[in-house]
């Protein structure tokens, strides 16, 4: 397979066809009748997943650097250029998203029924702007993506959500936009420091990352800059709260799309600039002890805060905050194996949360309702949808067997060696998890059917197992064999350590020699 | 070609794009006085002001094709590719309002054509005031434009609130010509020359004197209220609301630019020696306009009060590009007031056709629903405010960006985060607009059915929409011309023996 | 008696004269009359102008002859304007001249 | 065969997987459910019977059967999925195996009326799938998979009616509950890992002794967590209270996954590592002290229970500290010898109680009464209409109070024994033994006073509901006999020396701990006077039980719940559990839930970040705002004035 794909040059359009494909989908879906809208979005997504399917083969696992590198300058006399690449970090994440978007477009077939083009068009443009962020390897480029795939967002949720979506929808682009105001600053900054001393002005990734040592000055407000940014994104703890309304107002496709890939952008932001930029500061024992607590604040307050939500969709916010924390945890922890636990992570929670996201979206066609308390008792009715939600929701709170455990055990047995006692905390959240997600199951499936209008709602129909069984069946593979993804991101996760390695401050307990 | 300026043929030649316009204006002042009677006659003046705008541009565009420079000392105009740039924004903007303000001045029931001649002239004062190489040229170009300037913002006589903001444009800006006037004098004191390639060399000779410095304060005063900077931009939101509306966008975008122009040669030509001392000032103009003028924008209502405070901030933003004192900074000037203007005009354009006849001013509340009504219209003004605000992706972005870049280059690290933190307060103006219009339900059934869309106005609209996008994604060609012009400045302001 | 010698006295009483025209346009609320102070001031740049000109020669002298003719043009505008508002308002009282505010 | 020894995790899963689609596509299609659900059984017990010969016969101890590579992450962490077959693993995949083949037959029985049939085998069978993970697992996180796994279908099997809001409930709490104990187990690992640098169970041997000096604190560490980890998964005294609520599941369940097989996770994880156990002495003592404890809490919880399955819920309890207490004086042999016996009569009684159960509801069900098929008060005189039942599940008693022929009679005793040879070395072990030899006096006690209250005396389920009572039908039976024959012939496994027998279980798990015990001294010998005093106190301690107990029982006069009189003084106290629910539902669930609800998400959440941090900025900007709009009151002569203030302020920096 990866030599037919050599064969066709694959490595040198991929990208650009991943990226221009909905572009220029857009105008097409615009205009076309609104019936025939959702079947061309529809072909554009199952075209892009045929064409990004192939980046599993084609990516090979065993060079660490960049691949797929294109580096076109775009605005010369500024050292702007279109620079995009993949690398370990990076490749799961556009897997994940190219698998996703076919799900997000027919999850909606029935969901949607007003201004159907315009929400095609806003998802391919979403589409297009997550993807810009992975593969941008241009710090000018990234933040136009960082800052664009705002706005479909902001309609998205504006004109399709429920009850309160116009507070959700403002308060999710103004903590993002004012999140990130100085990350542009601070981006110049880098771009004019280097320049002074090289002589050369150029927003490429490598070449900031050859100079880094010039910035370590500033390395402070820099750092800042850009973590204030990727931590309102992530959601960090403090910056947390328009998470839970975003997702609450959002429909089905923009909290999918939320959930999976829009939250990864901020770990994958630390993990890509934050910290190999200013390592000396953001490794300090300092700062690390900061962050590394946010992020256990963050998964313990959110999985306490999640046991008494009475909207279902506003606690599986609520669990996103407290699985990303995992990842903060696993970046911060600085072993390999914490930061592939920690991408790990990103990539299960996509899938469990994606999944959970999709069959809440089914149950409100259905009833129209996310309070819990409106349901009761559905397994009886529908059961399919509830052994679904089950599976799902034990592959959420990290059964071992299924994916979700893969990646919170490795963060926590990487980063224990660094932060013992903060990991002997974050371990609470197991009890804590299976708390909410066993409650709010049992209040939703199990117990009596007292509400006659669940007596009606019908199970699955075709469309959506084909959209819920290869998560589920995807769960159980990444559970069990998570041996490919992790051969995937190995390069990137050790370049990552040994880059950052001279600087990191001594850990609580020795590393373990190595026995067989 | 090199042009002697002291002959009068040379002068002459120099002042070409001046002269053509003035003669147009003439012409159209002449077929006004016969015919002011109805819409035609007001359409016939119109079309006609267009094309002494274009002569006066190609007048321009020759000039820069040959290479006009001055042989010799640049005597009362300056002739250099700054000026050609400056004189064909000025033009742009000059064309783009006109043709605005066919079809608003009719549907005002304003018959009167003088406005294009009154415009015409403003015009020209503008571009003496962008191209002045002289105290003189500058003194009158401010003085030409600004007479023109305050009985247009006073235009729609019936109205008392044109009427008081012509008032108050007048009062405030004598006041403050007086001040500049001091501190010409004052400059022209200290040092006996009134060409700024002399006077900077003799305060690059001999230390400032307590007069030379006293009338820089002056002449930044004089400017610093013509760019509404906060302590001096009291005026602009009453004068910008009550004045008709694409005199308003005249007014945020032409005089503005002209302003800036005029001051960023005068800094580069006049006070080099003295950057220490101004910088500091600069700084504290920017830092207080941008903080003023974002935040007083939140509280808005009115849509033209509200884009009356956020040019105000915008003024501070190009504040940055000043302090920077480099060819950077110059082009920086240049892009931004392109940015700026472009995505103005297109705003008031939209704004000017939702108003109706004799109506109160757009409240924010008007525009809810628009996108229903008029998706095209909302579409572009969302296209603006993103602009307006920097998003990524729009050339509002591009220049916010080449603004910061061309401060940080300069080591100032300050200035652009009080830059951003104000960009961060204008989102909490500028979304709202966008969400009014897109995600709120019209207020009334037939809310927006009265908005007229004339089509050259809708087709300069759609120009300026389309640039702003475009130039957001691919600026290059806009960011090398400014940096080469920049480099224009630079040259000629260095002086006379290493020209 | 050398001329020059009266440059500073001269420059005093133009900048007290032009101080005089700012204090009158703060104080006074009757249009007419701040146009009149905004005149004065105008004026006292003048009387500067003439000052350095015995100085610097005769270019200061033609300065004076660009503001008179503007501040002519300027009276002849203002005076229009005045009286435009003036039949809005039927009182040149700058304190009831407040529609535009906020 | 030990190669292949993964087909017997196979075939269970394939009946999972089989029941679970006919669950969804023909649930009616019973027959073919309980073929695929036992036929898989059978399958799986043959491998293990194979694999146990070939073992036998093998000159080495242990296998390791790698599948594949489960999380190849460094060259330091690189877990295998992989699975160790060696003397202990072989034995309890055949009690596991043997057993739950057993429960399986009778659930074909006792469940066939129930529509959620196919659902109820998917779910059993997929038990057994995990059961066998964690016994055969190789490393502590494949176990970990089989140790989650079974909590899993605990959860799901105890809330399988789970239109019963009560029975999900239970289900979640058992759940929870093992959580909590999985927390211990998961933070042994990581320690485990940091410092040894290995997760398998040879490896933690080999480098336990090298790195670890003895009663240092690492080992005292992991030991206690991963007693933890025990203690919820096997119901001991801090996390006990799931159990006797996981009785709301059906019978059969309770017997598989309630008495015979989960819930002896625990032991056999100690077992496992009995390594780290030896190097952490306190540790030991924990374990016995917490097994004695237990044994003796829950055997007085269980003298006043009123529901049949209660009662034999807190005996499973009991004998569980027993098997700590057993395992806590480094007696592992016996410990296991007490859970296979233990596996074998509580499943015999487990199943009694179910033929019992499924017979009164028949009854109660024709005779149309509300009365609870599970209450003893309502049941009596049931021997003359089910005969074969009274006298397998007498056997049953008998074995349990310690009767000399049965299996329990040996296994209870050796632990006693070894409990009381240990005291020499450490006070405290007598303090257990004596516990440990109430308990049994008590165990016999509750036995009787059960059987007597079901079996003997008259039938108080009113006389309509009478003549319905019939014996079980024999596919419930039959597995009943086999159990019995079990019961009485357990024993024969680890035959002490003073009985004649060659302790050959001792034996056969001699390789197994053989690194544990190098590091602890041998249990000290008793002169054998003593041993012969401490078997006769024991045999007079299981009669004086049996005796009390239906002596008491017959004399006291039972009535029927709906007009029993209120239990008072010590009595209510046993009946009421000690009110640990009670407590523990005060001190821990209501403040957790009043912290994340007040504390974290209406003041932290929704009021500090929310409307002081977000909220307060954006009206701060506002009034800022308001301020900056009010400089404009209209007035010229104030912008005139703000203006000289401006000029005013630029000359003097400019002049100065």
């Amino acid at each position: 397979m990866a030599d037919f794909l050599s064969s066709i040059g694959y490595e040198h359009w991929v990208i650009h066809v991943l990226l221009g494909l909905p572009i220029l989908a857009i105008p097409a879906i615009l205009f076309s009748p609104v019936k025939s809208a959702r079947y061309i979005a529809f072909g554009v997504a199952l075209t892009e997943l045929v064409v990004g399917i192939g980046l599993w083969w084609a990516y090979d696992s065993s060079r660490s650097g960049m691949q797929f590198v294109t580096d076109i300058s775009w605005v010369q006399g500024f050292g702007i250029g279109y620079r995009v690449g993949i690398d370990g970090l990076s490749v799961l994440m556009v897997l994940l998203s190219v698998i996703m978007l076919p799900l997000v477009v027919w999850s909606s077939w029935r969901g949607i029924d007003q201004k159907q083009r315009g929400f095609y068009a806003l998802i391919m443009a979403l589409n297009t702007g997550m993807l810009g962020v992975f593969v941008a390897t241009d710090l000018f480029l990234f933040y136009m993506f960082w800052e664009m795939l705002l706005i479909p967002m902001y309609f998205m949720i504006g004109i399709w959500g429920s009850a309160n979506r116009l507070y959700a929808a403002t308060k999710f682009v103004i903590y993002t936009f004012v999140g990130s105001f100085m990350m542009l600053v601070a981006i110049i900054w880098m771009v004019a420091v280097v320049a002074k001393t090289t002589g050369v002005t150029s927003f490429a990734y490598s070449n900031l990352l050859d100079h880094a040592e010039l910035l370590r000055p500033w390395g402070a407000w820099l750092f800042t800059a850009f973590a204030l940014a990727f931590a309102v994104k992530v959601p960090l703890f403090p910056f947390h709260t328009w998470l839970p309304d975003a997702h609450t107002e959002a429909p089905t496709a923009g909290s999918v799309d939320l959930a999976v890939i829009l939250l990864k952008m901020g770990t994958y932001g630390f993990l890509r600039f934050a910290i190999p930029f200013f390592p000396m500061f953001a490794l300090s024992k300092t700062t690390g002890m900061v962050m590394a607590t946010l992020a256990v604040i963050g998964i313990i307050y959110a999985a306490l805060v999640a046991m008494v939500q009475p909207d279902l969709k506003r606690l599986i916010a609520y669990s996103s905050v407290s699985h990303l924390g995992f990842v903060m945890l696993g970046i911060w922890g600085s072993t390999v194996e914490s930061v592939q636990g920690a991408i790990m992570v990103m990539v299960s929670h996509g899938l469990s949360t994606g999944a959970l996201f999709f069959m809440i979206g089914m149950l409100y066609e259905r009833r129209h309702t996310r309070k819990i308390t409106d349901y009761g008792g559905l397994a009886r009715i529908t059961p399919m949808l509830a052994t679904a939600f089950v599976i799902t929701a034990f592959s959420s709170i990290g059964l071992p067997g299924l994916n979700g455990f893969v990646g919170e055990f490795l963060v926590l047995i990487g980063s224990f060696g660094r932060y013992p006692w903060l990991v002997g905390a974050a371990s609470t959240v197991v009890v804590f998890s299976a708390g909410y997600m066993l409650w709010s199951t049992q209040r939703v499936f199990f117990n009596r059917l007292t509400n006659p209008l669940n007596e009606g709602i019908g199970d699955l129909n075709l469309r959506e197992l084909a959209v819920i069984v290869p998560l589920i069946v995807a769960m159980i593979w990444v559970g069990l064999y998570p041996a490919p993804l992790l051969k995937r991101t190995s390069g990137a996760a050790h370049a990552y350590i040994e880059m950052i390695q001279p600087v990191l401050p001594k850990p609580a307990l020795a590393d373990p020699e190595v026995h067989r | 070609m090199g042009i002697d300026l002291s002959s009068p043929g040379g002068a002459t030649l120099a002042l070409l794009p001046e002269i053509l316009l003035t003669f147009w204006a003439l012409v159209v002042l002449l077929f006004v006085a016969w015919r002011h009677r109805d819409g035609y006659d007001m359409r016939t003046a119109g079309a006609l002001s267009l094309l002494g705008y274009i002569s006066a541009v190609a007048a321009t565009g020759w000039l820069a094709w040959r290479g006009a420079h001055a042989d010799g000392l640049s005597f009362m105009i300056a002739l250099d590719g700054f000026r050609f740039a400056s004189d064909a924004l000025l033009l742009w903007i000059a064309g783009a309002v006109t043709i605005l303000s066919v079809r608003w001045l009719i549907r005002q029931g304003i018959l009167a054509p003088e406005y294009y001649p009154l415009l015409m002239l403003a015009t020209v004062g503008m571009m003496l005031l962008a191209g002045a190489a002289d105290l003189i040229t500058l003194f009158l170009g401010l003085e030409v434009m600004s007479i023109s300037v305050y009985i247009l913002a006073g235009f729609d006589r019936t109205r008392r609130a044109s009427a008081e903001a012509a008032l108050k444009y007048f009062l405030i800006g004598a006041f403050a010509s007086g001040f500049l006037l001091y501190g010409i004098a004052l400059t022209y004191g200290a040092t006996g020359q009134f060409n700024f390639g002399l006077i900077g060399a003799q305060f690059a000779a001999t230390p400032p004197t307590l007069m030379a410095k006293l009338g820089m304060g002056m002449i930044l005063i004089g400017f610093a209220f013509k760019v509404a900077a906060v302590p001096f931009h009291a005026w602009a939101p009453d004068v910008y609301e009550g004045a008709p509306t694409p005199i308003t966008a005249f007014m945020a975008s032409g005089i503005k630019a002209a302003a800036f122009l005029a001051l960023a040669r005068v800094l580069s030509e006049v006070f080099p020696a003295m950057v220490e001392l101004w910088r500091p000032v600069v700084f504290g103009l920017a830092v207080v306009t941008i903080l003023i003028g974002n935040l007083s924008a939140l509280s808005q209502t009115s849509m033209k009060r509200m884009l009356a405070y956020s040019a105000i901030a915008h003024a501070g933003y190009l504040f940055l590009a000043l302090w920077a004192h480099s060819d950077e900074g110059t082009a920086a000037v240049l892009v931004y007031l392109l940015a700026y203007s472009i995505t103005t005009i297109a705003a008031f354009g939209i704004l000017a056709s939702i108003e109706r006849a004799g109506a109160r001013t757009v409240l924010l509340t008007d525009l809810e629903g628009l996108f229903a009504v008029r998706p095209f219209a909302s579409m572009g003004l969302s296209v603006c405010m993103l602009s307006l605000l920097g998003f990524p992706g729009t050339f509002g972005f591009i220049g916010k960006w080449f603004l910061l870049s061309a401060a940080l280059h300069q080591g100032q690290t300050v200035l652009p985060v009080i830059a951003m933190v104000g960009s961060a307060i204008s989102i909490g103006y500028y979304l709202p607009v966008v969400l009014a219009m897109t995600l709120k339900p019209t207020r009334t059934r037939q809310a927006h059915q009265t908005i007229r869309f004339p089509r050259p106005a809708r087709i300069a609209v759609a120009i300026c929409i389309f640039a702003i996008l475009l130039l957001g994604v691919w600026p290059n060609t806009v960011l090398n011309f400014a940096t080469q012009k920049a480099v224009q400045l630079r040259q000629s302001a260095l002086p006379l023996g290493n020209r | 008696m050398d001329t020059r010698l009266l440059l500073g006295p001269t420059l005093v009483v133009s900048a007290i004269l032009f101080v005089l025209g700012v204090a009158g346009v703060l104080v006074r609320r009757n249009a007419i009359v701040v146009f009149m102070c905004v005149e004065l001031m105008l004026n006292a740049v003048n009387l500067t102008f003439i000052a350095f000109a015995q100085l610097h020669g005769v270019s200061g002298q033609i300065m004076v002859f660009f503001v008179m003719t503007v501040a002519a043009a300027e009276a002849a505008v203002g005076l229009a304007i005045i009286l435009a508002i003036f039949r809005h308002t039927q009182s040149v009282d700058l304190a009831h001249i407040n529609l535009l505010k906020g | 065969m030990i190669q292949l020894v993964w087909l017997a995790v196979l075939f269970p899963l394939l009946g999972a997987v089989i029941n679970a689609a006919l669950a969804f596509r023909r649930p009616m299609a019973k027959t073919a459910v309980s073929i695929v659900g036992v036929g898989v059984m059978a399958a799986a017990f043959a491998v293990a019977l194979a694999v146990f010969r070939e073992l036998q016969q093998s000159p080495v101890a242990s296998y390791s059967v790698v599948l594949w590579h489960w999380m190849p992450v460094t060259d330091r962490l690189s877990i295998d999925l992989a699975f160790q077959v060696d003397h202990l693993s072989s034995v309890m995949l055949l009690v596991i195996t043997g057993v739950g083949g057993l429960i399986h037959l009778f659930s074909v029985g006792y469940m066939r009326s129930d529509p959620g049939y196919a659902r109820y085998f998917a779910y059993l069978n997929l038990f057994i799938v995990f059961m066998l993970v964690l016994v055969l697992g190789a490393s502590l996180p494949v176990s970990f998979i089989g140790w989650e796994g079974v909590g899993l279908c605990s959860y799901l099997l105890i809330g399988f009616w789970y239109e019963v809001d009560a029975n999900s409930n239970a289900g979640k709490k058992a759940f929870l509950a093992n959580r909590i104990g999985d927390f211990g187990v998961l933070i042994a690992m990581f320690l485990i890992w940091w410092s040894l640098g290995t997760l398998d169970f040879t490896g933690i041997m080999m480098q336990g002794g090298a790195h670890w000096s003895r009663g240092s604190t690492m080992p005292l560490l992991v030991a206690l967590f991963l007693f933890l980890g025990c203690t919820g998964k096997s119901a001991q005294i801090p996390l006990y209270v799931w159990l006797p609520d996981a009785m709301a599941g059906p019978t059969p369940v309770s017997a598989l996954i309630h008495a015979a097989t989960m819930v002896t996770a625990g032991v056999f994880l100690v077992v496992r590592t009995a390594a780290v156990f030896t190097l952490a002495p306190v540790a030991l003592e924990v374990v016995a002290v917490v097994g004695a404890l237990t044994a003796f809490f829950a055997a007085t919880i269980g003298l006043r229970q009123y529901d049949i399955k209660k009662v034999l819920a807190y005996s499973t309890v009991s004998q569980l500290g027993y098997m700590f207490l057993g395992v806590g004086t480094t007696a592992f042999a016996s410990g296991i010898f007490h859970l296979i016996t233990h596996a074998f009569f509580k499943a015999l009684l487990f199943l009694g109680a179910g033929s019992v159960i499924h017979a009164m509801h028949h009854a109660l069900h024709h005779a149309h009464s509300h009365a609870d098929p599970q209450d003893m008060r309502n049941m009596g005189g049931l021997r003359r209409a089910m005969p074969w039942t009274f006298a397998l599940m007498g056997i049953a008693t008998l074995a349990i109070a310690g009767v000399p022929p049965f299996a329990g009679f040996f296994s209870k005793d050796e632990i006693l024994g070894a409990a009381f040879a240990r005291g020499s070395e450490h006070p405290i072990y007598y303090v257990c033994w004596a516990l440990g030899l109430a308990a049994a006096l008590m165990t016999a006690f509750y036995m009787s006073r059960l059987v007597a209250m079901t079996f003997f005396g008259k039938y108080r389920g009113g006389e309509k509901s009478a003549e319905h009572l019939h014996e079980a039908p024999w596919v419930m039976t039959g597995p009943l006999v086999i159990l019995a024959i079990l019961t009485i012939g357990g024993g024969l496994i680890n035959l002490p020396h003073f009985a004649g027998g060659s302790s050959w279980l001792e034996h056969w798990l001699a390789p197994v701990v053989q690194v544990a015990m190098m590091m602890v001294t041998p249990t000290p010998e008793i002169p054998s006077g003593m041993e012969t005093t401490l078997i006769a106190l024991a045999i007079v301690a299981a009669v004086t039980g049996l005796v009390g107990g239906y002596v008491l029982t017959t004399r006291s006069s039972i009535v029927t719940p709906e007009h029993a009189p209120e239990e008072r003084g010590i009595w209510s106290l046993l009946y009421h559990k000690y009110y640990v629910d009670e407590v523990y539902h005060r001190l821990i669930v209501d403040p957790t839930m009043w912290l994340s609800r007040r504390a974290l998400w209406q003041t932290v959440d929704a009021f500090l970040i929310d409307r002081i941090g977000v909220g307060g900025t954006a009206r701060l900007a506002e009034g800022l705002g308001w301020l900056g709009s009010r400089l404009q009151n209209g007035q010229v002569a104030f912008y005139v004035t703000m203006f000289a203030v401006g000029a005013v302020l630029i000359l003097r920096t400019l002049v100065r």
